[in-house]
């Protein structure tokens, strides 16, 4: 489906990384935002709030960020696509929501804005140190779907993503993207509506007295009620039946979480998305994502000039991990160097995926914020020297 | 090693039977004992029950694969366990509270009237207790020393007596019953 | 969907069947225990406010009550431990035209759950709050929660409860609830007035049905069985409407004071949201944050 | 936040309380060096924690005075505040409120609000001294920044309580207006000129609306058992010898308060 | 140091695991404990209120699990040893001030129950779908140490090295256990106060004037101070440098922000726990941790019994992981067989560390029971059998999943 004009901006606009942001959910069709403001993501809000009025949007300021994604899981059973935004603290707190929104299949977006942690940290600096966080950071088995933009105009685009895969497959989807990008201001063109395609909710279409929430379709994914049309459907976090009664068995367990893994893991050719640069023929592949692509871009490009065969793979989605992609990889290059702004997270999903096949060169966190390509350059001509297999990770520090 | 599983429902102390069993082989009788359970989410009338495997050595394994013993106190409880039991295993139920299927193998069956007997001492609460009293005559899985000592730490001080007296009622009933299977070998 | 309830002939019908989820019965509330009364209580309010059940939205926690969700034939969700009110605020500010009912226990409500007890009530969201209190922990086997009466056992106060109770209607009067009342579940008439007075209100109301758990806390603290505690109440309550709800502390085994104390109009949040939409609506744009210009 | 500071600093003074004795956990990043001159203990804690971490300061060691003074209190904080003023627990609480109307006492306030206020534009703010004193606390005030005699003496007399204590002080918060220069003088002295100090008032009368000047003052000054207290009372009545009190008895400490 | 023989409660117990660790906190001289109930943990918190007070110890429920870790966190920093204890739901509200007690680094334990979920899951049965979540669950880089005892009797024991370790490394301990080890009651031997070692706080002595909160010993941990000893404490939870000031710049972040992660990375050695058995010369492998590691015995007999050389490699300590040891042996046997009851998690950790030489079985189960041991031994089987290396994980079907998906299985009420 096309989107709706009203949520959308058609036009070329300077905006910065968190106003872009705003702008995509806009016109992916968010029509309800519960927030708690945090630094650095407030600009995502206000943009929000300012256009909210003339789009027909609705916001609300909760008390904290736990009952702000659980307002967004309640909004989104009326049938508004919903979201929230945040940074680290923020989604430490948001842990055991996001666990409910994988229990119900709640179709969310939540945004996470990162800075340096842990703790109270750095508010004001960019940060990847939530990476892991997504993945793992709420309770019991789940699987999510995360995107890392590396400037505005991605926040913009992939915020439109972001809603499209968590409507698809009813899953809350994490943009994680950082204090860097956010308050980068750059040029975004946002497309007429007509150009921006919008997954709609998959509402249940079969007759009204047969209607169970959790009964799936061949993707494990369920059909979806508005509240308020009649249905009186139950809906638990507990573990539940296709008719969202508990039930609480290791038979129903399995019924019901294996399918939540199955409904991503199934999936991963349809949603897994990475841009690659000069990979053909290189030696020595750079794996990064979000802010940090942005200087490996430019650190290729040098390492090129200086005769070395380096190329990028840039991770979109980061979750779920492009594992086979890594793999070919690994077994083409000599070596794959990972820039993160943390001290190790996707690097281990690299070297997992490595086999042993390719030495793996590991630059954490620098002091210079995202903008360290001369760094990267560095680690990209030490790991194209290195000859001899080393089994691990080697840090360069 | 024996495996045993005590089953019922929420209120009839279940659970508590597996650990006063449990202590009893474990600390009196130097044996080795895991005791583990299993509830529902409400507090009285849900299905219950819990699993004890008792051994000479180190319990590796502590969950039951076929019981050797079961101790029913409901028909839910019977109904759900009983298909899990060895076929030489050994069945205990309430005689009130059971009625067994055509028994299967080589299983021994005992009915008993413990929930009778409890109320008969003043208080149906302690119908598991003559089931314990049972169960240790006519098993030996754990010494009536051990239980004797047991008993007493496991349960509220005032309700010490009446526990003794329900325990020896079973303890009674059961060596009566093992002198009967003595003489004709099936009951 | 409604079925019009048949009363003749078919005796073996539950006159509440059409908002009953009779496929889950039986439920897992113990013999003694008071909130299935609230909730024939409810559901008779339900009828008796002439709402359509189809536009109502029912929101619970976790715990004893936090199973009220699961049996109720309406929209229901079952949440988590003390977040129903931050839920049901989502559904209520994105669809305001349903009616949003969170049905609760004191723990969850009251405990983990009190900051969304307290900014919902300031915000004035529309919704009907009822609060079963049963004095314990009960899903969990009888732990302090903070209704339990000063002195009383449980068994994370196994020497007797030593933090004071909150005092359910004065603090959500203090903290801006427009209507609040409190009866037992033996007042199974007036808490189902109380209850169809409150859906018919706009704004947040709060109806404490006091339950004492007959399992866990009457058998910690000896108070005897279900019927035994029946008799209490009602030899111990005292009705007295329009109360100063500071006075209605709840100590051990002392008298219960009930009764309707609050009932006033404040705007609620999609009111006052409406008027601030139409403010700026307008005013034009608002200026801030929309500091993105066109190219 | 300087004036809170300075307040803290002449209240603690006129306490008489050694300062290494206190412990100040705090959502607000005080500066360094001025926390340096007030010679206490710091902690700045994740958003709306305050209470909670100085609940843990206090039971384990009670002998310290806990003063958590909380700027996210009326949002993240709430549920912490209504439990600790229940138990009573022996803390003062400093609860740094920057909420402001449009307009107050019909006046216009200097700026229109932010977007971010701790609520949105257009909700009501709490009425604190109401909230805890139904919930419990043994005593409540309201002052502004300004307020700065007034506001010493009330920490200084609310130190020597026994209880949980909150004083509500009206003042810009850094977190939410740092985006507006100059703003903080200017609406401190606006604060200033449209309160009216009214002691003893009922704190259900106190709350702040657009149509009345703010209401300033000690609104409620009462005794009532400490957790602390309870925890003992209780426990040697069940345990007798087994238990050994919690802490040292109560010491009085009484300094230019007039406590009731 | 000896354990204070106040806490200790020597005799010989028949006790459940929740309240062996429970009586394993008060013997390693824990002082306070702040907790919120929720099952399966709470006969933990029980066996702490009702025994506490009698030894000196303060317990009070909060009302959260925000409220819990804060309080103990204060608690820590006024001078005590401090627990809280938790389960799945509870786990994850507390994740933001776990990050924050790794920051102010500061020592306390941390006991988590795992039952089934997500979310509300199966809240009376068990699990191990946590483990994760207690090595990446804050936001932000740290690092912290997690143990996984298997019996009541180790719920005591790691309790106590839960507290030492705490001590040792000034870091949050998460002991990772779950509702079938919570649940269980097994002889409990708690020895005489003399018989057992603890940890002292490592607590700073010098002039105060000198005393740097965040100044590094040799072995990278600092020296603690507590509230109330008059060094006019400055602590924040912002990127902090060695005073405790925050510091405005990102340049301080790999300076002081590293050595969160390096005092625990540089000290593994010193850390790591693991139980081997038969390792040295066996095809397959079988890692496992908590319960599962005694389920899985049942199912490395089966396998043996079929003349397969199987080895066990069991994690007592989960985090920091033994990526060596791992490796290491990824360079001797065929495969790796790892039962978790989760969807997968520590065996990422497995495959990752195996770099593409051996096999990698991961055994899921999804929770609210444990696995069935045929299931193991067969995949033991399978794995010993397959000669060929293949890429990714191996996911073993297990009999639970095909009755569920494939038998026609219907679910009852």
């Amino acid at each position: 489906m096309k989107a709706d004009k009203a949520g959308v901006l058609t036009g070329s606009h300077v905006l910065n990384g968190n106003q872009a942001c705003a702008e995509g959910a806009l016109a992916a069709g968010c029509r309800f935002l519960g927030l708690y403001p945090i630094v650095p993501s407030i600009e995502v809000s206000e943009r929000f709030l300012a256009r909210a009025p003339e789009v027909g949007a609705t916001f609300i300021q909760m008390e904290d960020e736990i009952s702000a994604l659980a307002a967004v899981l309640g909004a989104s059973w009326t049938g508004k696509k919903s979201m929230t935004v945040t940074s680290g603290p923020g989604l430490s707190l948001m842990m055991e929501h996001l666990g409910l929104g994988i229990m119900l299949e709640t179709p969310c977006v939540i945004a996470d804005i990162q800075s340096v942690g842990p703790g109270l940290g750095l508010p004001t600096h960019a940060a990847q140190g939530d990476m892991m966080q997504a993945r793992w950071g709420s309770h019991g088995d789940y699987e999510i779907v995360a995107l890392a933009p590396s400037s505005p105009q991605e926040m913009f685009d992939f915020t439109i993503k972001a809603f499209n895969f968590s409507e698809r497959y009813r899953i809350p989807v994490a943009i994680m993207s950082d204090a860097y990008v956010a308050q980068l201001e750059e040029t975004v063109v946002i497309p007429p509506a007509d150009q921006i395609n919008i997954e709609t909710r998959r509402y249940y279409e079969g007759a009204k007295d047969s209607y169970l929430p959790f009964k799936r379709d061949k993707d494990f994914v369920p059909p979806m009620v508005d509240i308020g049309q009649g249905y009186r459907f139950h809906v638990t976090g507990l573990t539940h039946d296709d008719r969202g009664y508990p039930i609480m068995f290791e038979e129903c367990q399995e019924y019901n979480v294996h399918p939540l893994m199955w409904k991503v893991r199934n999936a991963v050719d349809k949603i897994v998305e990475v841009q690659e640069t000069n990979t053909d023929d290189a030696e020595v592949v750079v794996i990064s994502y979000g802010a940090t692509s942005r200087a490996v871009l430019k650190a290729i490009k040098q390492a090129r000039e200086s005769g070395i065969k380096a190329g990028g793979l840039k991770l979109v989605t980061v979750w779920p991990f492009p594992e086979k992609r890594v793999t070919e990889l690994a077994k083409k290059a000599k070596a794959i160097v990972v820039p993160e702004m943390n001290f190790g997270q996707i690097v281990l999903e690299v070297e997992r995926n490595g086999y042993g096949e390719a030495n793996i060169f590991f630059l954490p966190h620098g002091d210079k914020g995202a903008e360290y390509s001369e760094d990267i350059l560095a680690a990209i001509k030490r790991a194209s020297q290195t000859s001899e297999a080393k089994s691990g990770i080697i840090e360069i520090s | 090693m024996a495996e045993i599983r005590f089953a019922g429902y929420g209120g009839q102390g279940i659970i508590r039977s597996g650990i006063i069993a449990g202590r009893a082989a474990s600390i009196y009788d130097n044996k080795h004992a895991t005791m583990s359970q299993s509830f529902g989410p409400e507090a009285r009338g849900g299905a219950c029950s819990s699993q004890l495997v008792v051994s000479e050595s180190k319990v590796l394994y502590p969950y039951i694969t076929n019981s050797d013993i079961l101790v029913a106190m409901s028909q839910a409880g019977y109904d759900k366990f009983e298909p899990e039991m060895s076929e030489q295993g050994m069945l205990l139920y309430d005689e009130d509270l059971v009625k067994p299927k055509q028994l299967r193998g080589n299983i021994t069956a005992y009915a008993i009237p413990a929930t009778r007997f409890a109320e008969e001492l003043g208080n149906k609460i302690v119908a598991n207790v003559v089931m314990l009293g049972f169960f240790t005559a006519i098993t030996e899985v754990v010494s009536h020393d051990a239980m004797k000592k047991a008993l007493p730490e496991s349960v509220p001080e005032k309700a010490v007596e009446l526990n003794l007296k329900a325990f020896d009622r079973g303890y009674n009933f059961g060596l009566e019953a093992a002198k009967k299977q003595g003489d004709s070998k099936k009951n | 969907m409604m079925e019009t309830p048949k009363t003749d002939e078919k005796q073996e019908i539950h006159p509440m069947e059409n908002l009953l989820r009779m496929d889950r019965m039986p439920h897992i509330w113990c013999p003694t225990c008071g909130i299935g009364l609230a909730v024939t209580a409810f559901t008779a309010a339900l009828e008796k406010a002439n709402i359509d059940p189809n536009t109502v939205s029912i929101v619970s926690g976790i715990g004893c009550t936090g199973r009220v969700a699961g049996y109720v034939k309406l929209d229901s969700f079952h949440t988590t431990h003390g977040r129903p009110i931050a839920f049901a605020t989502g559904i209520k500010v994105a669809s305001p035209k349903t009616k949003v009912v969170v049905f609760s226990g004191d723990g969850d409500l009251m405990a983990i759950g009190g900051n969304h007890f307290i900014h919902a009530a300031r915000r004035n969201i529309d919704m009907l709050v009822v609060c079963v209190n049963n004095f314990i922990y009960a899903m969990t086997g009888g732990q302090v929660a903070p209704t339990t009466p000063l002195a009383a056992y449980a068994t994370t106060s196994p020497y007797g409860c030593v933090e004071p109770p909150f005092n359910i209607p004065y603090l959500a009067e203090s903290s801006g609830a427009v209507y609040v009342a409190r009866w037992t579940t033996l007042h199974i008439r007036r808490l189902t007035n109380s209850l169809t007075e409150a859906l018919q209100k706009t704004g947040f109301s709060v109806v404490e049905a006091i339950s004492p758990c007959g399992m866990y806390y009457s058998r910690i603290n000896r108070l005897g069985d279900g019927l035994d505690m029946m008799r209490f109440y009602h030899d111990n309550v005292e009705i007295r409407h329009g109360e100063d709800t500071k006075n209605l502390d709840i100590g051990f085994q002392t008298k219960i004071i009930c009764g309707k104390f609050v009932d006033r109009e404040r705007p609620s949040y999609n009111e006052r949201y409406n008027q601030w939409l139409s403010e700026v609506k307008t005013a034009g744009r608002h200026s801030k944050g929309q500091k993105g210009s066109k190219k | 936040m300087n004036s809170i500071i300075d307040a803290l600093d002449k209240g603690i003074e006129m306490a008489g309380i050694a300062r290494k004795r206190i412990s100040v956990p705090s959502d607000i990043p005080f500066d360094p060096d001025a926390v340096k001159t007030l010679g206490v203990d710091y902690f700045q804690i994740p958003r709306g924690r305050a209470i909670a971490f100085g609940t843990g300061l206090k039971l384990g060691n009670p002998d310290l005075k806990v003063i958590p003074v909380a700027g996210d209190l009326m949002t993240l904080g709430g549920n912490h505040f209504v439990h600790g003023s229940r138990r009573n627990m022996e803390l003062l609480v400093i609860c740094v409120n920057n909420f402001v109307y449009k307009n107050i006492g019909g006046k216009p306030a200097p700026f229109t609000q932010a977007v971010f206020s701790p609520y949105s534009t257009f909700e009501e703010p709490f009425n604190f001294p109401h909230l805890g004193n139904s919930c419990g606390a043994v005593y409540t005030a309201r002052w502004t920044a300004l307020h700065a005699e007034e506001l010493a003496a009330s920490i200084a007399e609310a130190l020597n309580k026994r209880g949980l204590s909150m004083i509500e002080v009206l003042a810009p918060g850094p977190n939410y207006y740092r985006s507006i220069d100059g703003i903080e003088s200017e609406l401190l002295q606006f604060y200033f000129n449209n309160s009216v100090v009214k002691n003893n008032e009922d704190p259900r009368n106190v709350a702040i609306t657009p149509d009345e000047k703010i209401a300033v003052g000690k609104f409620t000054d009462k005794e009532r058992p400490t957790f602390i207290d309870s925890y003992n009372v209780q426990h040697s009545k069940m345990l007798g010898d087994k238990f050994t009190p919690h802490g040292s008895p109560p010491k009085v400490e009484k300094l230019g308060g007039k406590n009731g | 140091m000896k354990a204070d023989p106040r806490g200790v409660l020597t005799g010989v117990y028949y006790i459940d695991g929740d309240v062996a660790a429970g009586y394993g906190a008060l013997a390693a001289g824990c002082k306070f404990v702040a907790g919120y109930p929720i099952t399966p943990s709470t006969e933990a918190f029980e066996a702490i209120c009702h025994r506490g007070p009698q030894v000196g110890a303060v317990f009070i429920q909060m009302e959260d699990e925000l409220g819990s870790i804060s309080a103990i966190i204060g608690a820590t920093w006024s001078g005590v040893k401090t627990m809280t204890i938790t389960s799945g739901p509870g786990y994850s509200l507390m994740q933001e001030c776990i990050g924050f007690g790794a920051m102010l680094e500061t020592p306390f334990v941390l006991l988590n129950i795992q039952r089934g979920g997500p979310s509300t899951g199966v809240p009376t049965k068990t699990g191990q779908a946590d483990m994760m979540q207690s090595r990446w669950g804050s936001h932000g880089d740290y690092e912290l140490i997690a143990i996984a005892p298997e019996s009541p009797q180790e719920m005591f024991d790691y309790t106590i090295k839960a507290f030492n370790l705490a001590e040792k490394y000034r870091c949050p301990i998460m002991i990772m256990s779950d509702e079938c080890v919570g649940h269980m009651t097994e002889k409990v031997v708690i020895p005489e106060a003399d018989k057992i070692e603890v940890e002292p706080r490592r607590l700073y002595t010098g002039p105060a004037e000198d005393y740097l909160p965040f100044k590094p010993e040799p072995d990278l941990v600092p020296k603690m101070a507590k509230a109330g000893d008059g060094l006019k404490l400055y602590i924040t939870g912002q990127t902090h440098d060695e005073r405790g000031y925050p510091v405005k710049d990102a340049e301080y972040k790999s300076k002081y922000g590293r050595r969160l992660v390096d005092k625990i990375r540089l000290n593994k050695d010193k850390i790591i726990e693991l139980k081997e058995e038969g390792t040295d010369n066996a095809d397959v492998i079988v890692v496992s941790y908590g319960i599962s590691s005694r389920v899985a015995i049942k199912g490395v007999e089966l396998a043996r019994e079929k003349g397969i050389k199987v080895g066990t490699l069991r994690l007592v300590t989960v985090w920091p992981f033994p990526d060596e040891k791992m490796s290491e042996l990824a360079k001797k046997a065929k495969a790796f067989v790892v039962p978790e009851i989760n969807y997968g998690q520590v065996v990422y950790d497995v495959a990752r560390c195996a770099h593409g030489r051996a096999n990698v079985v991961l055994v899921p189960h999804g929770g609210a029971g444990v696995h069935n041991p045929n299931d193991i031994a067969d995949a033991i089987e399978m794995a010993a059998k397959e000669d060929k290396k293949i890429e990714g994980l191996i996911e073993f079907k297990t009999r639970l999943e095909k009755s569920v998906f494939e038998g026609g299985f219907k679910l009852k009420e």
